[in-house]
């Protein structure tokens, strides 16, 4: 690979944001937040960028509530969630381990997953490691579901899931991910061994196509400066 | 309403009772933890914590120093410095009760106690394990849903804090906080019956005078009293006046995951010394 | 997002669709009065008018130059000028409907639409006439309230207005708005689906730039177009800025006790001329 | 009768705040307006008024929604309503008079009186015009009605009933008015045919106590002085 392990998710993450007007990022979200900047750049800034916990750039300026109440209001397109969990239903589990509440391992607890996962139209779910402990077939506490019955107001779910090693689709009918792309050094093999919940793929699974020369020049210019102000340890270890 | 009292930190938390439910508000926007370790200090027990609507470095902290009874959080973390330690053992052990929120549900609950509503609804949370454990949270079919169209709403009970524990940049003479963009920290106070602060400075300028700091400022009809707290934030960071001190947090971090260490990270950094002498510690 | 547009006062006008719902806010806070009057000029109809929570002068004139189908509010009047004469004129002759608010549940039902929630409770307002007139409420028997007690709660559905028309005080080259302590702006602004802002000014600072200018502004992200209209509150006051024309309001409320001085007015004070020629005109 | 009828009405209100902690006083008030400085002059400013549409001197930085939530939350002590037609369950109608909703006569409308009345614990009626017209016997239309059924969460209401010519306690039990004094210059019999609504009273109606010197002083100093900013007209005609 000629790039970066990180340098090729976040130009994989930025198509899938190409379309939207408005783009916020959790804290403590370096790839994502990266990828919302190359957006931005591609778009000539028609896309809005939020990074949360960016106390000098965000246009939030009525408190915590307002990003959940811009959500509502139906003005974010896309956000970011992992999980310490992921199932194949696209369940996520922010939560730990074992039987709730005296979990076995505990983790931060379920954050805005709870909502925005049913709000923002584009949810793009990323977690970087990719093995069986984190893609497992049931999560042990559903922080958000994947799926809502027809009945609970949804306009809002998951569009993907990007990790280290690969790249799926999420389709909401079937309620299943299907294997889009397998990131250059791993196989298709290396993916089923890793990923513990069933998915789908087609006959010929592509490699993840790696930036072009464009796209890794905006990466390393543009996005790297923006992204340096919240995120400085992660640039010098990435862009240095 | 009673004037503002303006009193020491250690004096303010003797204003917490014991048992009562506290909320805070979360790191880098208007965390307390000066005013925590004095919390500390003072022995306060069997606090019901609300964490506005996420808990990081005072919360672990009140936690591991055994001053918690039960925590209502949308999540505790130390951030970029990884789980929060001693939160996790209180959690898994059963030492303390924990209820499962999720941010946008603490905001609303507690704008309805604001507003001096019973409860209020909100979209989403349907169908996952947050509502599920919630037995104090309802669901109602929408009553103005279209005929014959189900459509379940969750509905929050609203919450008033007992007491409200907030760090802030400054205050003026006449017990006035400058909140800024962070409005969480009026929306607390407002809901809470009692609301303690603590400032960086205080400031001689009255901030209610112009428009331009008045549209900023938490008026001190909802400020029982305010105690100077330099640095009360650290080493969490505070706005955009100070970042973390990311050397104590690691080191914190590491204290926090053992039970010995633990105890002397709460000596060496909690039970003594004031905090500049705390941060020259670190550094 | 897309870009706020820069237009004129009459080009912003054309953003407001005939038959819409559109949200003024209260006289002396926020009262786009020039953009009312360009309204006007542009023969607007239809409109579905909502005062937040009351309105004055301009709802008054809106309504008596017939562009107005229906009006939810919670007061129409020209404060010490009297009661507001085309309002009461169209209300007793049926030719707008009427439906009658308290403020409290207007601004709960904006704040419902900020929030994305289907409906909010309010307090009060039970056994009123208001409640009993306004099918479009609900009551619900608390279902938070102890075993065995009843406690019915009004329930209001959220409002989210097409348009929001608004007047401030300034705005940025950017598109970001100065609303000051007036936060029904940013209420309005976030409920609605476009907004569209006067301003006395549009200043080169970045307003988003300083924690203390950011703390009172609605963010671009909320505003679809601006113009600048100087005295554009005119003959209301703008907050602290500049008061009533005391003058001009006896002189409206007297004409607007009759049609054809009305009319007259119309044409004198609506239909031509810019501003700053109608206060002299008055003075 | 040593001082002007507006001094009298100040006066009379004052000391029904007395005990308040905060008072907020609705806009086009002058009367009340004084009287709630008057009474905070009383306490050594230990009382808090608010005077709304006085937009450099109230504590309100979140908007127009601030005085209804703090109503909610229980921080306003008194509040003073009105009405184009009062009567004697202490329902007020803001709205018109005639059958609704084309009434004969259209007033404003309601305001926030559907709500404070319910919340604000001490409500004082106040209307300076004293007759049948004002005090009838139903009111058209109920903006706030003066009693709740016990299972209307209610924890306000009125208190008192004050008028260019007498004053008169509200007892919500009986949900009935009494006759407490009469301003000097007017009878019993005066109040009986002003009033469209059956009220009691005591065998010996007092005459309604005019303010001592002291707080005639008060009057005429701090509290015209405050009052004027907001009210010069009323202050320049009382005042003079």
């Amino acid at each position: 690979m000629t790039c970066k392990t990180e340098e090729l998710l976040i130009s994989l993450i930025a198509p899938h944001l190409a379309e939207c007007r408005h783009i916020c990022v959790g804290v403590s979200s370096p790839i994502p937040g990266a990828a919302a900047q190359l957006a931005r750049c591609k778009s000539n800034d028609r896309i809005v960028v939020n990074l949360l916990g960016d106390f000098r750039h965000n246009s939030f300026t009525s408190g915590g509530q307002e990003i959940f109440d811009m959500a509502g209001q139906g003005r974010i397109d896309a956000f970011f969630l992992g999980g310490g969990q992921i199932d194949g239903q696209a369940n996520i589990n922010l939560v730990g381990t074992g039987t709730y509440p005296q979990t076995d391992v505990r983790w931060s607890g379920s954050f805005g997953s709870a909502y925005l996962y049913y709000l923002v139209p584009n949810v793009i779910l990323f977690r970087e490691e990719h093995s069986p402990r984190v893609f497992v077939p049931k999560v042990d506490f559903v922080s958000a579901p994947g799926l809502s019955p027809p009945e609970h107001h949804r306009v809002g779910g998951p569009k993907c899931l990007i990790t280290g090693k690969a790249e799926f689709s999420f389709d909401p009918i079937a309620g299943r991910f299907t294997l889009v792309s397998v990131h250059p050094g791993y196989t298709v093999d290396d993916i089923v061994q890793s990923t513990g919940f069933d998915f789908d793929m087609p006959d010929d699974v592509p490699q993840s196509k790696e930036p072009d020369a464009e796209t890794l020049a905006l990466i390393r210019g543009p996005v790297a400066e923006q992204i340096r102000g919240l995120y400085p340890v992660f640039a010098d270890k990435v862009f240095a | 309403m009673q004037q503002t009292k303006f009193l020491s930190v250690d004096e303010l938390v003797t204003m917490v009772p014991d048992d009562c439910n506290l909320a805070i508000i979360k790191d880098d926007s208007s965390a307390p933890s000066e005013a925590v370790r004095a919390l500390i200090r003072r022995g306060v027990k069997g606090l019901h914590l609300l964490t506005v609507p996420t808990g990081g470095y005072p919360s672990d902290l009140l936690i591991g120093a055994d001053c918690v009874a039960s925590v209502e959080t949308s999540g505790v973390s130390l951030a970029e410095f990884g789980p929060a330690p001693r939160f996790g053992k209180a959690v898994k052990s059963g030492k303390i009760v924990i209820r499962d929120a999720t941010c946008p549900a603490v905001y609303a609950a507690l704008q309805a106690g604001e507003k001096g509503l019973p409860f209020i609804p909100l979209r989403g949370v349907l169908g996952s394990d947050v509502a599920k454990n919630r037995d104090d949270w309802k669901v109602i079919d929408n009553p103005f849903a279209k005929d014959g169209d189900s459509d379940p709403v969750l509905l929050l009970a609203a919450i008033r804090p007992d007491v409200a524990l907030i760090h802030a940049e400054k205050a003026d003479r006449f017990g006035n906080v400058w909140v800024g963009r962070e409005k969480e920290m009026a929306t607390v106070a407002h809901a809470a019956h009692c609301t303690l602060v603590t400032v960086e400075e205080i400031v001689d300028e009255d901030l209610m005078a112009s428009t331009t700091t008045a549209a900023g400022t938490l008026s001190n009809m909802y400020v029982d009293a305010i105690a100077q707290a330099k640095n009360g934030a650290w080493p969490v960071g505070l706005g955009d006046l100070y970042g973390r001190d990311g050397a104590h947090l690691q080191l914190y971090a590491a204290a926090a995951r053992d039970d010995d260490a633990f105890e002397d990270y709460l000596q060496q950094f909690v039970m003594t010394a004031p905090v500049a002498d705390k941060i020259k510690a670190t550094a």
